[in-house]
């Protein structure tokens, strides 16, 4: 499709909607208080709304309709449909927060039910359900530790929050922000986080640890209980980024590590979609000597029923109310679709295809796997290193590239510590033909790369538009975040 | 049966996968997992559904002890409201397309890009900005970003924050700031809009509502901006931009970040899960610096007249710089941000002048109508959008009579305080409903027990109920 | 305001179009309709609501005077049935594309060529036929049509009709044929198959069902297919595919062709909104040629390898024809074809075979645990597929007193028939539940007369009540 | 997307869903009637079966995609999505057609209110909501035309139905099945039926007379009351095809002009979605001498209730049950979001769309307007007669181009009584801008046509599959109305 943007389409007096007649008399606003000038919306009737959004959304390619096992990290897994309609039911779509408990024990005990998976999943004591996302899952857990220490005295003393550099930036991000100094452990020469470093890290100024494992290399740290032990015996916390989960659920457990915080992507391990960036949803598992400072309010059973109560030294919300409901039912429908039994046939198989898949990319021409030797779980990050040498085509130009066959590629968060980076994680819900085909994407593309580097860099060729000047999105003067700035800036209705 | 989720788990396809990797068993792959960390038991999970059909009757089972809302005849917002969610918008953000998408490029993604551009765009033609980020979480987190991108614009560390802004997303937003930045309450005048306040140069920010906490539509906009530039402070509102299709917006008198939640434009309540951030500055490169979001931007391709999509200034956020980006940014509420502009295209400018007014004329209604049923109308002088708050002898009493005639009357605000919510959805008659009820109960309340002395309004940052209402 | 789905109706507009057209105002174009035949007056039609959000409390509130069908223990069957639809089966029918698509040529819709061309293709690997029909109708039709084929193909006037076969679909049968054909009954025997028939050279077809009217399963099937051949008449079967992951295929014992509904392939029941028919038959070029529905086939393009998709034979259809076509096509129940076919798509061979299975079983239990209430089973020594009668005093009294439990417990076949289907969402607990009741009901029922005399079966043919079941 | 076969994509043992296990004991079945061999049914996960089926949807161009103002006679408007939320309320959804009444009081209530503002709309007594569609709702009619005769005792005597033309060919065909002789009156100079064909044709034999109005050509024959008074006068009936009626609601009626019987579309004229052709929905307006004749049954209303009651006489069952319910809600509502200024507007509009993309057409070279003359109600039946002559690129040529543009194109039915024929339909729905650009896509390939019409008659190009040869479809030897033929005809997996 070629579809304008929407401002384009309106014209004056059309509507996509009706609304009621105030049926009660009008109201009077002071002078200063009552809008002067209508606000320059488009105005469009139904069926042009419902034509451009719907040809927008065949614009996009959601997990629904490509092998998206390109964008690594992201966990991209099959959202089951059944889900979305317990999530659509006007029995979850309309209940309203703040209503009475007895009204809603039906979402209480979802929550309740999904909060004992959770804690037998992770090991820990109990699970809050609050955070809106994984970020704020993380937020959450640096938070609690910030008051855990506090409520010790130690508040002022611990002022350091240590990370590894291949655990997703919003550890180190969240830190800063809880107004913790960072310091990222760099990989060793086995690609695990440097323990050395670790060492000359920890002291009485750590608050905690923050770590993933498998980190986004795919690898898992076999050491990670010394990891827990030193930052323990310096007095600090360990808090597991369990982003990565998928490959290891029912197969080794944070607790059992020595954790004292973990959080999950609800979105990523427990299937709900990632509905092009959130809402989301994230679960913030904690020990025993971390409840009282949980979110609040979390769900407690009594007898039959459901009631919401405020941990004692609770941090607060997190996020307004109790939680993204519609994703917790989800994740609970998916976790109740499988099982323990199943639940380990998702990370066995998440893990065997990611080994297959593997085993196909190595052998393309061009391609490396930092670290060749080590096992992975549930992801790989790789290297066009040997490529980029060959033909000057950069890992941003395969992806984009790739993209003419319909499937997604991610290279890796910055910095490039893998030179040339890219991550693919297939996840358990691609066929062996899916990742059949996305290798032989990858190696098609490697090989136009190596005999005409030109075209490969004038991609995309087979999507909407062409290749971005992306000199205009930095650029104070001409970027656009608007279409009123870019009326103002660029006048004409069209650029060039 | 292969699990129909996990199409490699056939016994079959997995020893032929493994035989191509020329690994003897998946256990190969886990062998670095420590022999002591691994779980030597099966995960204690209740029994699963091998059947869709089992698993649709245990959900629905477990949904149905949900009182079924159209039972509900409900005036609860305080945060998340009950405006009517068009078919349309539904219909949108259903589409597997953008329910499963998710980080990619614009390419491939180009539709996903557009829609959110567009989404700011219309957000930024009623806000009359010119920025606005892509979404994040909530209004709560909205509110802390906004006063700390204030504080880091001005460089100064305190900011003075309205106390008519609701108890939760107060203690948010102190705890949010706590490191660094101090957040001091301005009292709240007894027309419910802020009060006398005092400014210096150490101040960041002023934070105001508009509406309040309790519906109150603030008339002193202009004079607050003008007190926050006078000593070089940032005006920092919050508001609902379901209001704006007949409230002055505050950047037409003044605000410097505008923020707030988007759950009102096409968002179903979902018991908390509609909720969505928004914020808006002028294009200000300094402060567009200092955004942690995502904002998408519109740029030109190698193809003259092709519009293109990208992030604008991405080297600011943590994916580009870890802890030296401004705060982070992750997964947070763009589907939301999506299904908001597709509420705003259908509505245009006259259907969101057409829904203020309506939300306006019913609320007066519904204050009038209380106030006659014998409620003491708090603020009744001040203008109001959608809510206001009442007293009553006993909320508790009161909530619980009306909840016996199957209405959920109203957020309880403190002992004596209960604060009603009246959007389009609620019909003169649903109001007068909600007022003969009100009256018989208090009747009945007054019957039951002696008068009691006229109720002290509940403190600005008394601690609401921690979730539900009564 | 414009009214949303009316984009050109503003004055402006309007104007503008007429001036561009040069005619003076939109009557001009309406000159060709005489000043008599002219309405003078507005519609007399109910009031409408501009507002969309009015419409829908409007419609929901119509829509509650139904009773909640969640709160209903439902075991009526008799053509249309409650089997589980799962979710993928919804999400794809409600998809835009396919939902306003409608009769495009192959190349902007080669997607709706495709999936209708795999749902005749899963279909015909059931049936082991290999041609099947874009849905008709619904299984009356289909019926009709596929005896109105056999009569063309053989040019003879009269078929043989099971008895066992639902009255008003007799009754369809009867009048659709009724110009060219004359239709002849059957005898049912005790054991609810097809009785002893006699056909002679003058037939086109015999017609029988299986699962009959009555949920028994015929197993003389290659005898009367053998019959029928003898005298150089066609087998005509009616079925529900969903058996067929247990029950051997019509054709492979004999059956020339086939037909039914496929509303148990992923259609909710929606008050009957949800049948399609089919008809299959052998590659037969004169029975194709037969057929007035659209098929489609695959077919090669320009470029090698490519699929393409279009009409098989088309210059038989009434499209093509007029009254010189085999009767008429037109718009039927297409998208329940493409939704059966995801059906089919989900289920695979193991699914299918499975839910048979599990249909047989409680078939079977149910009509134990009826028969152990009290009830009189028919046909006991039958094999049953989903349905069962029961002989009971008074099936209104009966279903009466089960309704006063919430349970529909079958659909009245007449003053002392009922009948029963249980499919795969009816567990053994629900079954129980019926049981249950039966048993107070008929104990109840027993006390409060006299026992009558044994109840006679109801004839086949006895209309069954217009619309309702009690 | 480049999909495959779904048979293409089936490896052994894979599962869409699970289903419910016995619970009792299994039952052996009689030789010969159990099933021996598994239907050769596609193996598939569900999130297989999901992009499969999405990405075919992808395929198709819906109504809510396109200009589409090319399927004439169709009626192509746009179908309000909140209607079809109501058509998924489990309330219509999950009902089984024979439950008790006192359980379906608000779908009955809706069938009875529908009924009510089609009477209005039409004039007739009584409308039965019964049939399945179009043609279905044609059938009916001509049983009870049929039936009527008869309870007469003229059913020997009549025994032809007189149609035109331009009406439909399932009054033809129908009538035909209904036992009838079918004469067909032929357009006049001036493109209206022959009136003096009509009264050549009328007599003690005519059974009815079935014609649309205005005509597939879009023009309204101003002398109807004739020609039903002509059908009247001999003793037979008239009866009104009202297809094409969008363009007169509420402008003029079917019983005004003396018709005693008449069908609407509700997936045309009453917005209900076409659905790739189905299900659709029809409804038959009768006089008060037809009622007793009606389809049964038929909804009543006694006080506040509504009961199913048969017509004394009725013709039976069109089909099972009483109706296509979900189709009678959702025009149900249509009507209810317009009322009867909205009806009026609805028609007016799209006569107006029509007329305005007539004057744009015309303007078109090679372009022509049979009876030119004429004015036009709701649609348009033009001709590229002098393009043929000019290029040789025909008009079925033509469409396939347009399809390039993502528009659809309709020729007309056969036989071609206009040559080289395409017919547009505009409808209410589409605004003047989409006129003009589809005005602008039919200009665009005349032009092509005219410079390069091998170019025109290669088409597609933009298309999923390139230009399919046609004899594969119409030789018996070859032709695969299904997979299982297709394997057992060209036996390798691809053609060619």
């Amino acid at each position: 499709w070629d579809e304008e943007i929407v401002f384009e389409l309106s014209r004056p007096g059309r509507r996509g909607v009706g609304v009621p007649a105030p049926e009660a008399p009008l109201v009077e606003l002071p002078e200063g208080v009552a809008r002067r000038t209508p606000p320059a919306l488009p105005e469009l009737s139904q069926n042009q709304v419902v034509r451009h959004y719907l040809r927008l959304s065949q614009e996009t390619l959601g997990a629904d309709f490509t092998i998206d096992v390109g964008q690594g990290t992201c966990t991209m897994k099959y959202s089951p449909k059944v889900n979305d309609s317990f999530a659509r039911d006007p029995r979850v779509a309309a209940l309203h927060p703040l209503q009475p408990e007895d009204t809603v024990q039906g979402v209480l005990e979802i929550y309740w039910r999904l909060e004992q998976i959770l804690r037998e999943i992770s090991g820990m004591a109990r699970v809050s359900l609050q955070p809106g996302a994984g970020s704020a899952a993380i937020y959450a857990n640096i938070a609690m530790i910030r008051a855990y220490h506090a409520a010790r005295g130690e508040g002022e003393q611990r002022d350091q929050v240590i990370t590894t550099m291949f655990s997703h930036p919003s550890n180190a991000a969240c830190a800063k922000v809880a107004g913790y100094e960072v310091i990222t452990l760099m990989p060793d020469a086995e690609g695990n986080p440097d323990i050395e470093a670790l060492r000359a890290a920890v002291g009485p100024r750590t608050a905690a640890l923050m770590i993933t494992n498998p980190e986004d290399t795919g690898i898992f740290n076999p050491r990670i209980r010394e990891f827990v032990e030193l930052v323990h015996t310096a007095g600090g916390l360990a808090c597991y980024d369990q982003a990565n989960a998928n490959g290891i659920l029912g197969i080794t457990r944070a607790r059992d590590a020595g954790f004292d915080l973990c959080h999950f992507n609800l979105h990523k391990t427990f299937s709900t979609p990632h509905a092009c960036g959130g809402p989301a949803a994230g679960a913030c598992g904690v020990s025993e000597a971390l409840v009282p400072f949980l979110p609040g309010p979390v769900v407690d059973r009594a007898g039959d029923s459901f009631t919401l109560t405020v941990p004692e030294r609770s941090v607060g919300k997190i996020r307004p109310f109790l939680g993204v409901t519609p994703n917790v039912v989800r994740a609970y429908a998916w976790v109740m679709a499988l099982g323990a039994r199943g639940l380990r046939e998702v990370a066995e198989t998440a893990v065997l295809n990611n080994n297959y898949l593997l085993a196909k990319v190595a052998r393309i021409p061009g391609a490396s796997v930092p670290w060749a030797r080590r096992r992975r779980v549930e992801q790989v990050r790789y290297s066009w290193q040997r490529l980029a040498e060959e033909t000057g085509v950069h890992s941003e130009e395969i992806g984009i590239r790739a993209a003419d066959f319909g499937v997604h590629y991610w290279t890796s968060h910055h910095p490039y510590v893998v030179p040339e980076p890219f991550t693919l994680e297939p996840t358990e819900s691609y066929s062996r033909e899916d990742l059949d085909e996305y290798a032989a994407i990858l190696a098609h593309v490697a090989d136009e790369a190596r005999k005409d580097p030109e075209f490969v860099r004038g991609a995309p060729y087979r999507q909407t538009v062409h290749r971005i000047d992306p000199t205009a999105l930095d650029d104070p003067a001409q970027w656009s975040p608007s279409w009123r700035a870019y009326l103002r800036k660029h006048g004409a209705k069209r650029p060039g | 049966m292969t699990h129909p989720y996990i199409p490699n788990a056939g016994p079959e396809t997995r020893a032929a996968m493994l035989a191509e990797i020329g690994a003897p068993d998946v256990a190969e792959f886990y062998r670095d997992i420590p022999a002591d960390l691994r779980l030597d038991r099966p995960l204690d999970l209740p029994e699963p559904f091998a059947d869709e059909q089992g698993l649709t009757r245990h959900l629905r089972g477990l949904l149905a002890r949900n009182t079924d809302p159209a039972a509900l005849l409900s005036f609860l917002g305080h945060g998340c409201y009950p405006h009517y969610v068009p078919a349309v918008c539904d219909e949108v953000n259903g589409r597997g397309e953008f329910l499963t998408a998710y980080a990619g490029e614009p390419y491939a993604d180009h539709g996903r890009f557009q829609a959110l551009f567009e989404y700011v765009s219309m957000m930024a033609e009623l806000l009359e900005m010119d920025v606005v980020n892509v979404p994040t979480y909530d209004g709560y987190q909205a509110a802390g970003t906004a006063l700390r991108m204030a504080a880091r614009r001005t460089g100064r560390a305190r900011v003075m924050v309205s106390g008519a802004t609701a108890a939760d997303k107060l203690a948010k937003i102190r705890d949010y700031l706590a490191p660094d930045v101090e957040v001091l309450l301005a009292p709240v005048a007894d027309s419910g809009e802020l009060g006398e306040v005092r400014l210096d140069d150490t101040f960041a920010a002023l934070y105001l509502e508009t509406p309040t906490v309790h519906g109150v539509v603030e008339t002193r906009g202009r004079e607050l901006a003008e007190l926050a530039h006078g000593v070089g402070a940032l005006l920092v509102v919050g508001t609902d931009p379901i209001s704006l299709g007949v409230l002055a917006p505050p950047a037409s008198w003044g605000a410097d970040l505008v923020c707030g939640d988007i759950q009102s434009l096409g968002m179903h309540p979902q018991y908390g899960g509609g909720q969505a951030g928004f914020i808006a500055s002028h294009d200000d490169e300094r402060l567009v610096a200092e955004f942690p979001s995502r904002l998408f931007g519109i740029a030109p391709t190698e193809v003259p007249g092709e519009y293109g999509f990208g992030d604008v200034f991405y080297d600011r956020t943590s994916f580009a710089l870890r802890e030296e980006g401004k705060e982070w940014v992750g997964t947070a509420a763009a589907l939301w941000g999506i299904t908001a502009g597709v509420y705003l295209a259908l509505m245009g400018p006259q259907g969101m002048r057409e829904l203020g007014e309506t939300i306006l004329a019913r609320t007066r209604y519904a204050m009038r109508a209380l106030a006659a049923a014998g409620a003491v109308v708090r603020h009744q002088e001040s203008v109001h959008f959608r809510e206001f708050a009442v007293e009553v002898p006993d909320a508790d009493a009161l909530l619980a009579a009306l909840r016996g005639r199957g209405i959920l009357g109203g957020v309880r605000l403190g002992p004596r305080e209960v604060l009603v919510c009246v959007t389009e959805q609620h019909s003169v008659a649903d109001i007068d409903t909600l007022a003969a009820a009100v009256r018989d109960a208090l009747t009945a309340l007054a019957a039951a027990a002696p008068a009691p002395a006229p109720a002290a309004p509940a403190a600005p940052d008394a601690p609401a109920a921690p979730g539900a209402a009564t």
